[in-house]
């Protein structure tokens, strides 16, 4: 039972991994690494690790979560990718 | 052309990564030290969670190494945005109202539930760092809401300050009356109820308090550099 | 087919699939990127991979959590049996400091990313090392 | 009495948590609290010295046996490079300006305490977990000057830093999920027999890629010139003379105890050659003092590596000698340079505007070279010693050639300060009396030490003697227990 | 006497170094200068005949260090050399004391720089172990870096390149020093000479190549000569005569030593080149006679008189090595005597044209001529100076060149003697034009007022000629200190008398020649006067040449093309190869140090620890 419950947590992380380096819009990486983040504390579960499962829920996801969003505020890239300020996007992708 | 050697750098790493990895073969890692802690653990340190005990334990060390770490990247995060401790007010817009109420209403749930994870890390899952950041998670909810009153440094610091002497005190008395640095003293009392476990759930209770206030004061200074 | 059935019912390959997708493309970010930012992205990933290669030294097969449950009946025996199949903690104590480290290092690189680009208004890595060498340059030169 | 020695590592985190607050009350005194704490480390450090002369001592933390538990191994090397550390960071302790932040003490004081760590501890993880303090401390520090150039070098140099990290948990990882254990002597025991295969070589080039890039091991120290020309002086001064020598320590110990096979010394001696090769040829190229002198440093850490990596005991005993003479010169003539940071050639007739310091520059640059009565002369000739002892030819026909061209830029130097015209008046540099007390202190040690070369020579072989027994430290540490359950590998 | 003489020597040598560095600009400290450096020349005489007797004086000066203990302790070689040290030492102060004193600004740093040298000196021929040999030849290269750098600008630039070959040649000898030390664990002589035989045969020759190399450097033997001219050129009077008479000459004193005592001749007659082409005596003594040649003629073509004789100390220094390497009693007297030979006649000429150069304000042979009737004591000492450099009879010259042909027609080498001939010939032309283009020939106009140079600077000249003549007319003098040295070093010893040699086949009697000479020029003189002295006192203008009258602005001298027939012939071989692959070597330098410098300032530098990684790994996964 739990191996498809695997397999899925796997495949969501590897997808989730490409898009934080593929991704363009800061947006979605940021939203790519929490999926990451979740994935992991699904992992941790899995592999009998309680412990490291809340620790990566509450610092992975949720704190550095924060800061990133914080860090992309401060950076002004807080933006949902819409079309007239292309400039930013296309400097983050080159 | 670059995507040809992305490609070809991406396959040839993994190749080699995956040859190096799969003979690890799950499940068969000789727990050498591993079955000599379960076995000794729930005895030597009388916590019922064996992650805490070594985290605390056995190898306390590396958990103050990792308070210290955690104190180095605050404090220069500190030096680098380079908050004083004038607090200045943020020109970003008031959150909506609901984020108000709703922040007014889960901080204390959030207090709670933090205390909680703290005091029962010897226990259930859960423990300084847990706790310390949903701490951190809360204070932070309020200057959220509405930017106006942000965390008062000097309190933050005087905690922080206050719980990381405490976690070593706590060693160095161990190491006045057994002459050994972080050695769990104080009676077990019995198993699984809150007052087990000796000196481990006040390590635990320093560590939370500590990484919960560094970590406010770092979300607020990342929250107050100046646009 | 048996071959492939019991490789891919086994848990661990699904690990390793993982733990080295997250590995190559952590580097792959870190490495390849020109933007500062999706070099730390890089980074938290390249972490989360070598964590999940750490969790997973000390797991056992059909053990449990390194919990003691059933702390009501105090009888030492059916304890030690308890923790007798229990995964290895030392491992998942490492990883706990592990994951803050990171968590640490990468608050520290994104509030310097913060700080260079409020100074130099841009995030790209060539551009930012071609102006270190300029301001290392001019300091050189016109020391009053 | 040396059980106290934990204090090494807990009195400065104590005070480092408490400056913050304990700074409002004690105004400028709170950057004589560091000095004093460091005296009453040199006091520790000095009675433990005699109580650990004949053999080794161990420090079990929280009371538990050696595999269990953490447990630091105090022995001569240790000693020695701790109280060299205790030494440096006295001497280039900041001195208390109007506008430093108290925070700079705070991160000098985490600095120490995670050297410290990493000289004694005998646990692998516990070695990489101050390695990961020295180095988050050193990135608080880098970025002092809080010029946009010393942001950009922080960057890169925190991304090389975390990769190599990275790498190093990699490693750990790999070797806790052979061998079941993370104590050192326990995995002494272990590895180099059982792990003598891919995994256990994969774990080795790992872990010393890993700890190479604070000890400037040759294609990770891409950080080098540009931290050393942006940072502060006295960080810089402090990172290449300290932190870099207590790395190639820890691979020191890496390769003794745990992967004392021909291959990795084999890959260990490449990468020193190239490193000294490289730097010293860069340096010959290097348009400013600062960067002459980052490159000259990847040099010598490159020297210390290929003395380390033959591990006879007379490679030992050189590769100590050598890091010593670095560790206690590097900081002096950064000292000096950080003064003159401007290109070379307005360097021109400095002897003319500052005498002492250009005489001091000379005579340690001297040193440096290896010329002979100076002390430099015989830390090389214990290396070219042993190099030949193991038959390297090659390496020591390329040692020698990368001291000719280290011999051609620094005359080149000399020459530029002893030129006969005198600077132009307003770009004229003079180093007044109180910046030049450090340098003075740290040459005296030097020179003092050629006086009572037989007696440093006698001790210093005895020390190689006893790093390079490893039953030794295997008993001291698990006591003389037999190998524990380790059946199933 | 006192065996510990040696500590006087070097207390005097310490009390020399403070009196310069403190009160060096003193007018009168010149004096004291010179009158310590003759006191320590005494002190060593007065103890010379307990080192003819194979003693040693001993000093307190040693220390151990790695169960080595190095000690300094003088020798009867040694104390031959510390006795030129000091006398080249001694008149070169006494020449800078005087009013040549107020002419030169940095006359403190002059006098503290020669004390320096003296004292390493004489640390490096004290030296008697392989230890304290390497410290003291570094130190004696780092303090006559110093010396030559005195003059700033072009002297500098010269010094900067010597101090690089110093420094080739230092790392040299380290190697040989620590492929000794694995072979036999120790550094003494002893030691060494007894464990030699347990190095394998090709070990033994890239020690020998080695120290041949590292030594060879200091004495400018021919692949590593370009830094030697312009380094003894441009510096001041006394220095120049300083170093040209002693300073190579300690390179040549490490090779004896190491190679006659340590290695000994017949082992290096034994050794073979790879692939058997040559053997390695006759290659040395090939090198030695083409370092005599090839600078010879290149001092043929120069016109300025110092870079002349500079370029003549590197060939007279081959001319040494070529006695000492023929492994004959003659050969190696030849080859020490001329030592003491060179030493004396090339600080008289040094001294010589410094004195013209310090008169006229120029050195340069086309802008000068006719000053034999204005500057006659100088002329006098130049003509002495040049007769002993070409090597005739009454002059001390001869008598060494005679050793050296004599041994190599013993040994059956006629080549090497024609070599060396050829070698002589060159000096004879290059030294004629010396003197014909300074002191004979048309006055130059500006030149008419020229006085005499001030007693304090020809007194120096004048016994540094006579001692020329001296040792020429009584050359038994040298031959018993230099018996003496080949006796303790265990080489054949040559039988002397107070007059020359007597071997089988012909001896040399000076005192017989010399003695005939001066007779017939007296009976010459005598009948010339007796005749009334029939000549005619005529002013410089007053006579022709090719049929028409001189006018005093017509030039007819120069030294360009002075010997246009034989420059015609020979021009083609001034090819300078070394000179191209001097500045190939740096060229290559600059170019992978800018590699280096490139290869660290890179944007993407984490590519290279990626690239580590994956190689490393792979090569792992292979091994």
């Amino acid at each position: 039972m739990n191996i498809i419950i695997l397999v899925i947590t796997v495949s969501m992380l590897v997808i989730a991994a490409f898009y934080v380096v593929w991704a363009d819009s800061f947006f979605t990486v940021l939203a790519a690494s929490s999926m990451v983040s979740v994935g992991l504390v699904l992992l941790f579960v899995l592999l009998r690790a309680p412990d490291v499962a809340l620790t990566e829920a509450v610092v992975g996801v949720a704190l550095t979560g924060v800061i990133y969003a914080l860090t992309l505020a401060k950076i002004d890239l807080w933006k949902i990718n819409d079309n007239d300020d292309n400039n930013d996007v296309s400097q983050s992708k080159q | 052309m670059q995507r040809w050697t992305t490609i070809l750098f991406l396959t040839g790493l993994s190749i080699v990564l995956f040859a190096i990895i799969t003979p690890l073969v799950l499940g068969q890692s000789p727990m050498l030290v591993g079955k000599l802690i379960n076995a000794s653990a729930v005895n030597d340190t009388g916590a019922a969670n064996l992650v805490t005990a070594v985290v605390l334990a056995y190898r306390g060390l590396d958990t103050l190494g990792e308070l210290a770490i955690l104190f180095t990247a605050a404090t220069a995060i500190g030096i680098i945005l380079g908050t004083t401790d004038k607090t200045q007010t943020t020109s970003s817009p008031t959150a909506g109202f609901i984020v108000a109420t709703a922040a007014k209403v889960l901080f204390p749930l959030l207090l709670v539930f933090a205390l909680y994870i703290i005091l029962h890390g010897h226990l259930t899952p859960g423990g300084g760092f847990q706790g310390g950041a949903v701490l951190a998670a809360a204070f932070f909810l309020l200057t959220l809401a509405d930017s106006g009153n942000n965390i008062k440094h000097k309190v933050t610091q005087v905690i922080e300050a206050l719980a990381g002497t405490a976690f070593i005190v706590l060693g160095l008395v161990s190491f006045a009356l057994q002459g050994v640095f972080l050695q769990p003293w104080l009676d077990k009392g019995e198993l699984g109820s809150l007052f087990s476990a000796g000196s481990l759930p006040l390590l635990y209770l320093a560590l939370g308090l500590k990484v919960g206030a560094e970590l406010a004061n770092l979300l607020s200074s990342l929250a107050n550099v100046e646009k | 087919m048996m071959i492939w059935d019991d490789i891919f019912l086994e848990v661990d390959f699904w690990i390793n699939i993982v733990s080295i997708a997250l590995i190559v493309i952590g580097i792959y970010g870190i490495v390849f990127s020109q933007h500062l930012l999706r070099m730390v992205f890089g980074l938290g990933l390249l972490e989360a991979g070598v964590n999940i290669l750490l969790v997973k030294a000390g797991y056992q097969k059909e053990a449990i959590a390194p919990i003691v449950t059933q702390a009501s009946d105090t009888m030492m025996s059916n304890i030690l049996a308890a923790t007798a199949q229990m995964v290895d903690p030392v491992p998942q104590a490492m990883v706990l400091t592990a994951i803050v480290i990171a968590a640490g290092v990468q608050a520290l690189a994104l509030s310097l990313v913060i700080r260079i680009y409020k100074k130099y208004g841009t995030l790209d890595s060539h551009v930012l090392f071609l102006a270190m060498e300029r301001d290392r340059h001019l300091s050189l030169n016109q020391k009053d | 009495m040396q059980d106290s020695l934990i204090l090494l590592v807990v009195l400065p985190l104590l005070l480092a948590f408490l400056l913050p607050v304990i700074a409002r009350y004690l105004g400028n005194l709170s950057g004589l609290t560091g000095s004093l704490l460091l005296l009453f480390n040199i006091l520790l450090l000095a009675n433990a010295w005699n109580s650990v002369g004949y053999s080794p001592k161990v420090i079990l933390l929280g009371g538990f046996a050696a595999p269990l538990g953490i447990v630091f191994y105090i022995d001569k090397l240790n000693m020695l490079f701790a109280i060299l550390t205790t030494i440096i960071a006295l001497l280039l302790w900041p001195c208390r300006t109007h506008n430093t932040d108290v925070r700079e003490y705070v991160l000098w004081l985490l600095l120490l305490a995670g050297c410290y760590g990493v000289i004694l501890s005998g646990d692998l993880f516990n070695i990489y977990v101050f390695y990961e303090l020295l180095a988050v401390a050193s990135y608080g520090l880098v970025t002092l000057p809080a010029t946009g150039a010393s942001y950009i070098a922080g960057f890169r140099y925190l991304m090389i830093s975390a990769l190599g990290s990275a790498f190093a948990l990699l490693g750990i990882a790999l070797i806790y999920s052979f061998t079941g254990s993370v104590n050192i002597a326990h995995l002494a025991q272990i590895i180099p027999d059982h792990l003598h295969h891919i995994w256990g070589y994969s774990a080795a080039l790992l872990l010393i890629i890993g700890f190479g890039v604070k000890a400037e091991l040759f294609p990770v120290n891409f950080w080098v010139a540009e931290v050393y020309s942006h940072a502060d002086k006295r960080v810089t001064a402090l990172l290449a003379g300290v932190v870099s020598k207590i790395a190639v320590l820890i691979i020191l110990r890496f390769i003794i105890l745990l992967f004392p096979w021909q291959d990795i010394f084999n890959f260990l001696l490449l990468l020193g050659i190239i490193g000294v090769i490289v730097g010293e040829f860069a340096a010959f190229y290097a348009q400013d003092l600062l960067r002459l002198l980052a490159f000259s440093s990847i040099a010598q850490s490159g020297l210390v590596i290929i003395a380390f990596a033959c591990a006879t005991e007379a490679g030992i005993m050189a590769g100590i000698a050598l890091a010593i003479h670095h560790l206690l010169l590097k900081p002096a003539l950064f000292l000096l340079a950080s003064h003159c940071d401007r290109s070379i050639n307005d360097l021109a007739g400095l002897a003319k505007s500052s005498p002492w310091a250009s005489a001091l520059f000379v005579i340690l640059a001297l040193s440096l070279l290896g010329v002979p009565p100076l002390p430099g002369f015989w830390a090389k000739l214990l290396l070219l010693q042993s190099l030949m002892a193991e038959q390297y030819l090659l390496l020591l026909v390329l040692v020698l050639l990368a001291t000719i061209v280290e011999a051609a830029y620094l005359f080149r130097l000399f020459m530029l300060f002893y030129q006969r015209q005198e600077m132009p008046e307003q770009k004229r540099i003079t180093i007044q009396g109180q910046e030049l007390y450090p340098v003075i202190t740290l040459s005296g040690i030097l020179l003092l030490g050629l006086f009572f070369l037989p007696l440093f020579m006698d001790s210093l072989r005895e020390i190689a003697m006893q790093t390079s027994n490893i039953e030794a430290y295997i008993n001291t540490v698990l006591g003389k227990v037999q190998h524990i359950g380790e059946g199933n590998i | 006497m006192s065996v510990l003489d040696l500590d006087h020597v070097f207390f005097l040598l310490i009390v020399n170094i403070g009196i310069a560095v403190l009160w060096g600009n003193r007018p009168f400290v010149g004096k004291i200068l010179t009158l310590l450096y003759i006191l320590e020349g005494l002190s060593i005489l007065t103890s010379y005949h307990v080192l003819l007797s194979g003693a040693v004086l001993s000093s307190s000066l040693t220390f151990t260090v790695m169960q080595q203990t190095v000690q300094w302790q003088l020798g009867v070689s040694g104390g031959f050399f510390a006795l030129i040290t000091f006398m080249a030492a001694g008149l070169a102060t006494w020449f800078s004391s005087g009013v040549w004193a107020r002419s030169y600004a940095p006359i403190r740093l002059l006098h503290s720089y020669m004390a320096l040298n003296v004292a390493a000196m004489l640390l490096l021929l004290a030296s008697n172990d392989f230890l304290g040999l390497f410290i003291a030849w570094e130190l004696v290269s780092l303090v006559s870096f110093l010396i030559i750098a005195i003059n700033g600008g072009r002297s500098a630039k010269a010094a900067y390149s010597y101090i690089l070959y110093a420094f080739l040649g230092a790392m040299a000898i380290l190697l040989a020093l620590i492929i000794i030390w694995n072979a036999t664990n120790s550094f003494s002589y002893v030691e060494v000479r007894h464990h030699w035989s347990t190095m394998s045969v090709n070990r033994q020759l890239i020690v020998v190549l080695l120290l041949i190399t590292g030594f060879g450097i200091k004495m400018a033997i021919l692949p590593f000569h370009r830094w030697q001219a312009p380094a003894y050129a441009y510096v001041p009077a006394p220095v120049a005569a300083f170093l040209g008479a002693i300073s190579s000459r300690m390179g040549l004193f490490a090779l004896f030593i190491v190679l006659l005592q340590v290695v000994g001749i017949d082992v290096i007659q034994t050794l073979w080149l790879p692939f058997e082409i040559i053997n390695m005596q006759t290659f040395l003594l090939w090198l030695a006679a083409l370092t005599l040649i090839i600078p010879t003629f290149i001092a043929l073509r120069q016109t300025d008189a110092r870079l002349l004789l500079a370029w003549h100390g590197i060939g007279q220094g081959g001319f040494m090595l070529l006695g000492i390497l023929s492994a004959n009693a003659l050969g190696t007297a030849g080859g020490i005597m001329h030592v003491f030979n060179h030493a004396s006649y090339q600080a008289a000429l040094f001294f010589a044209v410094f004195s013209v150069s310090y008169r006229t304000g120029t050195a340069d042979l086309d802008r000068l001529g006719g000053l034999v009737t204005r500057m006659p004591i100088s002329f006098t000492v130049m003509l002495v100076g040049i007769i002993g450099l070409a090597g005739l009879p009454p002059m001390n010259g001869f008598v060494s060149k005679w050793l050296i042909y004599k041994a190599l027609l013993d040994e059956g080498m006629p080549l090497l003697f024609l070599a060396a001939v050829i070698g002589t010939l060159g000096t004879i032309l290059s030294v004629y034009k010396l003197i014909h283009n300074t002191f004979l020939g048309q006055l130059r106009l500006e030149h008419e007022n020229i006085k005499e140079v001030p007693w304090s600077m020809s007194i120096p000249m004048m016994i540094l000629a006579s001692i020329v003549f001296i040792t020429g007319y009584f050359p038994g003098l040298l031959l018993e200190s230099i018996a003496a040295m080949q006796s303790t070093l265990g080489i054949s010893v040559v039988d002397y008398h107070l007059g020359g040699v007597n071997t089988g086949k012909g001896n040399l009697n000076m005192i017989v020649v010399v003695s005939t000479m001066l007779m017939a020029i007296g009976m010459g003189a005598l009948i010339f006067f007796v005749l009334g002295n029939p000549r005619k006192q005529v002013t410089q203008w007053d006579n022709y040449a090719g049929g028409h009258f001189l006018t005093s602005d017509m030039r007819y001298q120069y030294s360009h093309n002075f010997y246009p027939g034989l420059m015609r012939v020979i021009s083609p071989l001034y090819r300078n190869t070394i000179f191209w692959l001097e500045s190939a070597i740096v060229s290559t330098v600059q170019f992978m140090a800018h590699i280096s410098y490139a290869l660290f300032m890179q944007a993407n530098y984490l590519l290279y620890l990626i690239l580590l990684v994956v190689i490393s790994l792979l090569w792992v996964l292979a091994v």
